[in-house]
């Protein structure tokens, strides 16, 4: 049981009339008390801090504390387009980020590269970390952030995602193509046994 | 058992030894401060044994300037490190030598 | 945005100065460039062995900030309608053009130089010990269009990460559908 | 009995952290260590009904002078571990041990073997032979504060003044020693004069 | 003065009362603080025209228990650099002081028409606090100095840059304040002519001045004290204006920013709880404490809290409306506010009282009449004290004068080429 | 003023501020933790701050070379936010351009479609109608209002004053409203096309512009007394961030930096634009060139947009919203339905783009950042042949170094604020 724990965290228990109410009390402070990391990358940063303000307000939903350092962040908002030399970066920082965590891609240049179908720009983030809620539009308003927010609380409460991601492998299981002159294809393995 | 004068002064001269030692052994300017400290912590606990022993306050009082004197030797002392060290980062007594004229 | 009177009078007055007219028949001279009008602005043509003499003048006659520096691949300009580069005689087309914009703030003009650079050999002295603030400028036309700026302190990648290979806006440097890059952090 | 497992424990404390002083390589860890031994100390002070000198001994020693030790290791960045294993001085170590035996064999002996001593040293230092205040006199839970005052203020005002001229000729000559002028090496103030 | 139960010897119903007064006021303190993280949030969104946290629970109150939940089931991680025995130890010595300060502090009582505010619980007198030390003020003090080496420890054990930035300027920030705090600290125990916590309510528990204005230390020593203790307390608190300890803008996260998961709440914990045990602090030393008029229907001790919790908020909001509203000092702003402006004049305050009192007991005799003696004194007092401050403000100029030659700087505003 | 000189590096006395050392040699350098970095001071760190660093307003990474918390040299490293929009540029016809170039500065985007439209424009040779005209002056000074209160907004958060980050949020809100009333969208607009405008101002807009006048002044009482007046504020950024006209000039600084120095330079009044000769403005000017001019200009040029907004409201004519010229502008919604031929036109032109004569041209206008060019190639295509955006805070970001020199870490940080980059016009 403590192997299982070790491994799963939590979620690898064998449910019992004791740890099950315990998981759902733990989902409820999580969905309640997700922090977002610091992460903005473009225009839709600009509209992930006027969701911060006081036409919005994040802090209704205990996300006004937005923590700088990866290490106290719960969900790890992608705002705006992931350029070529930013995805090891933010690939980085999702690792310095502590389990639980959650990834929203917002906005169309964060989950598809959006109109920018370049050499510059990585062709949607998931292929760096694996994402839990894409918020479309370019940029989202603040209100369909909150809606991808809400989601994301909702599927934090109810345990699907860390269930849904062990089912895939933890996350993203991306070979990557090789490209003239770069180095050779890599598995990225996220999950747990770092 | 009871705890009687005679322990505490035991005591303070392990702690002064100790701290004797120390200062013999390390070669780190900061350290050697620190177990100069240690000396004078003992001997303010036989200053105030003995203010008990002999029921004066005169003991207290000389660890209140014991007290005192340590603060100003440390903020002179450690002013010597730091001119030190920025002249040379460490890390030896023996460096010490470089302050003559 | 077309120039006022007050321009042309400052234009003879730079002609009378440098005494134009030792170059081509007709061909209008300043600095001893050939120069020519694009949609009401002023541009000169230096040659690239010049560049930074003209540069030179060009500060001393007071043009007191270098605006921009960019860089344009002719490669393929003539695609579709056989369009042809418009150069004043004397000057040879390149493949690759750096442009600089000049501005004077005294005189409240502006004045544009386009400089002919080889494909085979990219490279064309740096502006930066004249106009340190064509520092960023000319690192950013190194990293994407690959040309040399010789005598510049820093000349390194500017947008692009340090490794990457080739210059994305040259013309034979296909635009997107690229397949994703991605290095794993080397160090954690 | 309770007395006696306290002075056990806090003596234990006060010695470890004494050695810990002088065996810990890492300045930092050596520091703490310090920070343990005088933690100790108060705590035999209070066992001895000296309250107001044993947090005095906290505010002054782990509040002030150690932070102050911590200050300049990291303002030096010296917290690396330093070599203690290798010797500078061929047989330090033995002679140092030797000599330290001797010095705690010197001090037990003089503290059990000598006879009763006279007031001397006070009656030159103060001009006044009598005792003023007896401890005995005061209350178990009262503090000894006031007692301390009227000896510091009375008796001993002349040498209460010559400390405060001391505090403040060490500061003065703190902050002249570091502001090196005009030298090449950096400016590291004190902390009272941060630079701009 | 000093805990009457203690008076004579010790059994065991004192040991079961001591210890359930320390496991209460824990308690009481966690829930205290629990309130307070949300009181804050709450607060800071009214200022700024937001709703604060309204979905955990009703009106958001369960926020903080859900950051403290999910926090304590995070992934823990010690960085490699780490050096892991002190990385593990820095939040219980950044927690431990927080919490025993408040054992000195009396929260509750009746101290109207002469009462000591003692109640009595199985038939032994006691005060409501902890503990009543004959030297509680000094233990205080003592564990105000200590709680530095919870942040700085962390900031070095940290083993990265930034945390190490901030740990520098914690003990920086920590000795400068020290001092101040102490010396407008002494101004109270000055007129107080006690240490005991409770000995300093009782003190200002009496009739007042005109029957109105209560005999508050605010007012006995005359205001300068008490702002210098409430902006030295800030920086002891690292709170803003003065949190450039953890300065999210130039240290990321300052000391904690290697920290996660429970050891990072015991950090956050520690800081509200510093701030709450501070109020209450400033609220015994200045505003006396839980004394205050008993209106009857209430029994007097609980009165007591009810004038001890409304002097609390008080406070609680005022540090949470610096933090809505006053930019960040500078690292060298903050030491020239210190040690060039709040030293000197809480010492030069502190000689002022003392004068004062030493021509109140007679023991200055200037002129015959009492009041003209007063008066003299004050006059000269202040006199020495503008040739001083004269003095050492023309010492700083010079100072910075020279200072500046040397940099080869000295700050010329440029006048710009107008065209 | 006659500049003899011949070279302004002279100007530049701290020109060895700029740390040069390439990427992987720092990451070396740091991966050797807290060593010296060589040079005759080793007491010295290297601290990287950036990509993702709270203050840097986006991802600018800034290598620092740090003596405790001082700040010796610094290089600003850039690139992060890289997109490709110049060579996107290419592919794209010149009516979906500004769809291109209005996500680069995501705080004023529409001052990026205005200059693309002005440099397509200038190509093509065609007169846009008066209202038109107007119509982009009244949005683009709206834009200004609320990329400035942006500013105010993460000023105020980079010097701790955190409610400020809340109010500079509040005030753009409203203005962000107006602009989905008109444009349909909060950012990106896509509003200013070649050829005029995509809409014409809604019914009420007067209205709405009319409350933003009213509201705005109040509010910015409020900030003068919140943070122009608060002593911190003042002690925090006065004399920070020093820069002179002269090493303004010689870095190419545009926009409010070049105007803290006294250099009263700005293209809307001396290289006129749109209708700016016809309307009245003052050029707010600093003296010291220190971080706190440039937060009072910002503060005051809010000020000077709103008198501008206000002429507009009074004299904005009528007419046609985009130029009527079938070659360019695609015919009204009303005729689609009608007209067999006005369908073809109107997806002929959505697909395949007009063609722009061959030719060069360099437009600039002034951004709240400064000066915001569009250097536009055509080779008689439609699709520009080569687009170049001269981006203001790409060349602004070049003072950091020089205005950072023998601060502190603080002072960093206040500068950066000043500065105030939008990354996505950095790295384009």
């Amino acid at each position: 049981m403590i192997s299982n724990i070790q491994q799963d965290g939590l979620e690898g228990l064998d449910h019992n009339v004791i740890t099950a109410p315990l998981e759902k009390l733990v989902g409820w402070a999580r969905a309640r008390s997700s922090w977002p990391a610091t992460f903005g990358l473009a225009c839709c940063a600009i509209e992930m801090m006027a969701t911060g303000g006081s036409h919005y307000d994040l802090a209704r939903l205990g996300m006004e504390v937005f923590r700088a350092s990866p290490r106290q962040a719960d969900v790890m908002i992608v705002a705006g387009r992931v350029s070529q030399k930013m995805a090891p970066v933010l690939r980085q920082i999702y690792d310095q980020m502590m389990e639980p965590k959650w990834v929203i891609s917002m906005g169309v240049c964060a989950s598809s590269g959006g109109m920018f179908n370049n050499y510059a720009i990585v062709q949607g983030v998931d292929q760096i970390v694996p994402v839990d809620v894409y918020a479309p539009g370019c940029p989202p308003g603040p209100e369909t952030l909150i809606h991808a927010i809400t989601t994301l609380h909702d599927n934090i409460q109810n345990g699907e995602l860390l269930r849904r991601r062990d089912a895939r492998g933890a996350g993203a299981n991306i070979t990557i193509e090789q490209r003239d002159g770069q180095g050779a294809p890599q598995l990225v393995q996220l999950g747990r046994d770092r | 058992m009871v705890v009687t004068d005679t322990w505490y002064l035991v005591l303070s001269a392990l702690l002064f030894t100790i701290g004797f030692v120390g200062l013999l052994v390390r070669r780190n300017p900061l350290i050697m401060f620190m177990c100069v400290e240690l000396m004078l912590n003992a001997v303010n606990i036989t200053f105030v044994t003995f203010a008990n022993a002999l029921d004066d306050v005169a003991g207290r009082t000389a660890v209140f300037f014991v007290l005192v004197v340590a603060a100003a030797e440390v903020v002179v002392g450690l002013a010597l490190v730091v001119a030190l060290m920025r002249r040379r980062p460490l890390l030896s007594a023996d460096d010490l030598t470089a302050l003559r004229g | 945005m077309s120039d006022t009177g007050e321009t042309e009078q400052a234009e003879t007055d730079v002609e009378a100065e440098t005494g134009a007219g030792d170059g081509a028949e007709q061909q209008e001279m300043l600095y001893g460039c050939p120069v020519t009008e694009s949609r009401g602005q002023r541009v000169i043509h230096p040659s690239r062995d010049r560049w930074a003499e003209v540069a030179g003048e060009l500060l001393v006659d007071g043009w007191n900030m270098c605006i921009d520096v960019t860089a344009v691949d002719y490669l393929t300009y003539s695609r579709g309608d056989g369009a042809v580069r418009r150069l004043p005689p004397g000057v040879e087309p390149q493949r690759f053009e750096v442009v600089a914009s000049f501005m004077s703030h005294v005189r409240r003009e502006r004045l544009r130089a386009r400089v002919q650079v080889p494909a085979d050999d990219p490279t064309i002295p740096s502006l930066y010990a004249i106009y340190p603030g064509s520092d960023y400028l000319e690192r950013e036309v190194f990293d994407l269009m690959g040309i040399v700026f010789e005598g510049h302190p820093d000349l390194s990648r500017i947008l692009m990460p340090e490794t990457w290979q080739g210059h994305p806006l040259r013309k034979d440097y296909a635009v997107g559908a690229i397949p994703v890059q991605f290095k794993a952090p080397t160090a954690q | 009995m309770i007395d006696v497992i306290t002075f056990l424990i806090t003596g234990a404390i006060v010695l470890g952290g004494g050695i810990g002083v002088i065996v810990l390589s890492n300045p930092v860890r050596a520091a703490l260590s310090l920070v343990a031994s005088f933690f100790g100390v108060a705590v035999l002070f209070i066992m001895q009904q000296a309250h107001f000198l044993a947090f005095v001994q906290v505010v002054v020693y782990a509040g002030a002078i150690v932070v102050l030790f911590l200050f300049v290791i990291m303002l030096l960045g010296v917290d690396r571990h330093e070599d203690i294993r290798a010797e500078p001085l061929a047989g330090q170590r033995p002679a140092a041990g030797l000599l330290g035996l001797m010095v705690l064999a010197l001090i037990l002996g003089g503290l059990f073997l000598s006879g009763p001593g006279g007031d001397d040293g006070a009656v030159a230092l103060t001009g006044t032979k009598s005792r003023t205040a007896p401890i005995s006199q005061l209350s178990e839970s009262d503090s000894d504060i006031t007692v301390l005052a009227q000896d510091l203020f009375t008796r001993n005002i002349v040498a209460v003044q010559a400390t405060a001229l001391l505090l403040t000729i060490a500061t003065v000559g703190a902050v002249v020693f570091v502001r090196n002028k005009g030298g090449e090496d950096v400016v590291i103030d004190d902390p009272g004069t941060a630079r701009r | 003065m000093g805990e009457p139960y203690l008076a004579n010897g010790v059994d065991w119903g004192d040991l079961v009362l001591a210890v359930g007064k320390a496991v209460i006021a824990f308690a009481v303190l966690l829930v205290a603080v629990m309130l307070m993280v949300w009181f804050e949030r709450k607060v800071v969104g009214r200022l700024q025209n937001r709703l604060g946290p309204n979905v955990a629970g009703p009106f958001g109150l369960l926020q903080t228990l859900a950051d403290g939940m999910k926090l304590f089931f995070k992934e823990d991680i010690i960085p490699t650099r780490a050096d892991r025995f002190v990385f593990q130890l820095a939040p219980y010595l950044s927690l431990i002081p927080a919490f025993l300060t408040f054992a000195i502090i009396p929260v509750a009582g009746d101290f109207s028409d002469g009462g000591n505010g003692s109640v009595t619980i199985f038939g032994r007198e006691t005060f409501i606090q902890v503990a009543d030390l004959p030297v509680g003020i000094l233990f205080f003090l003592a564990m105000s100095s200590l709680a530095v080496y919870g942040i700085m420890l962390a900031g070095w054990s940290s083993g990265s840059k930034y945390p190490l930035l901030g740990s520098v300027r914690a003990t920086a920030q920590a000795i400068s304040y020290e001092a101040a705090l102490g010396l407008s600290l002494a101004a109270v125990l000055l007129v107080s002519g006690t240490l005991s916590t409770n000995g300093i309510v009782q003190a200002q528990a009496g009739e007042g001045f005109l029957g109105i204005i209560p005999r508050w230390n605010l007012i006995i020593t005359g205001f300068v004290p008490f702002v210098v203790f409430l902006i030295a307390g800030t920086a002891e608190l690292n709170r803003p204006p003065f949190d450039l300890v953890e300065a999210e803008q130039e240290l990321v996260g300052g000391f904690h920013t290697e920290y996660s998961s429970i050891r990072f709440a015991l950090f956050f914990l520690a800081e509200f709880m510093n701030t709450v045990t501070m109020s209450a602090i400033i609220v015994t030393l200045f505003f006396g404490g839980p004394a205050g008029p008993n209106l009857g229907f209430l029994p007097g001790w609980l009165w007591g809290f009810v004038w001890f919790f409304l002097k609390l908020l008080v406070f609680l909001f005022t540090f949470v409306w610096f933090r809505a509203t006053l930019p960040r000092l500078r690292y060298d702003q903050l030491m020239d506010l210190g040690w060039k402006v709040l030293i000197p004049v809480s010492l030069a305050w502190l000689l002022v009282l003392a004068a004062v009192r030493l021509v109140r007991g007679g023991q200055i005799d200037l002129v015959t009449d009492d009041f003209g003696n007063t008066l003299l004194v004050i006059v000269a007092c202040f006199a020495v004290l503008v040739i001083g401050g004269t003095l050492l403000s023309m010492a700083i100029r010079a100072a910075r004068q020279e200072r500046l030659a040397e940099k080869g700087l000295i700050a010329v505003p440029s006048e710009g080429t107008r065209s | 003023m006659t500049i003899t000189e011949e070279s302004q590096l002279d100007r530049l006395p701290r020109r060895h501020a700029v740390l040069r050392m390439s990427e992987v040699r720092a990451a070396e350098l740091m991966a050797d933790e807290g060593g010296p970095i060589g040079g005759e001071n080793d007491q010295t760190m290297l601290i990287n701050m950036g990509p993702s660093h709270p203050s840097t307003h986006g991802v600018l990474r800034l290598m620092l070379e740090m003596d405790g918390e001082t700040v010796l040299r610094s290089k600003p490293v850039v690139g992060y936010l890289h997109t490709g929009m110049e060579k996107q540029a290419e592919a794209l016809t010149y009516l979906q351009g500004p769809t291109n170039v209005t996500r680069m500065d995501y705080a004023a985007p529409l001052f990026n479609e205005l200059v693309f439209s002005l440099a397509t424009e200038e190509l093509i040779g065609i007169e846009i109608p008066p209202r038109a005209t107007w119509i982009r002056m009244l949005m683009c000074e709206m834009n200004r209002i609320s990329s400035h209160l942006l500013f105010m907004a993460t000023n105020g958060m980079d010097l701790g004053a955190v409610s400020m980050m809340i109010y500079g949020w509040r005030e753009r809100e409203q203005v962000l409203r107006f602009f989905q009333a008109v444009t349909g969208l909060r950012m990106n607009h896509n509003y200013i096309r070649p050829g005029g405008v995509a809409a014409d101002l809604p019914d009420g807009w007067r209205d709405d512009v009319l409350y933003l006048l009213d509201m705005l002044p109040h509010r910015l009482e409020e900030y003068d007394i919140l943070m122009t007046g608060q002593p911190i504020w003042r002690d925090r950024l006065q004399g920070v961030g020093v820069i002179t006209a002269d090493e303004a000039v010689a870095l190419s600084a545009t926009g409010p930096i070049l105007r803290s120095t006294g250099m009263a330079w700005d293209l809307r009044r001396d290289m006129p634009y749109l209708a700016y000769p016809e309307v009245e403005f003052d050029v707010v000017v600093g003296s010291y060139g220190d971080s706190f001019d440039r937060y009072a200009i910002r503060l005051n040029e809010i000020r000077e947009s709103m008198r501008i907004v206000r002429q507009c409201l009074e004299r904005m004519p009528e007419g046609d919203f985009r130029a009527q010229d079938a070659k360019v502008t695609p015919p009204p919604r009303s005729r689609i339905d009608e007209s067999m031929e006005a369908l073809i036109h109107h997806f002929k032109i959505f697909t395949e783009g007009f063609k722009v004569p061959e030719g060069e041209v360099y437009v600039a206008v002034e951004s709240p950042r400064g000066e915001l060019g569009c250097y536009l190639v055509s080779d008689g295509g439609a699709q520009p042949y080569r687009m170049h955006i001269r981006g203001p805070s790409f060349v602004n970001l070049q003072t950091l170094p020089h205005m950072m020199a023998d601060g502190l870490l603080a002072d960093a940080v206040a500068i950066i604020s000043s500065v105030d980059p939008i990354l996505g016009e950095v790295d384009r």
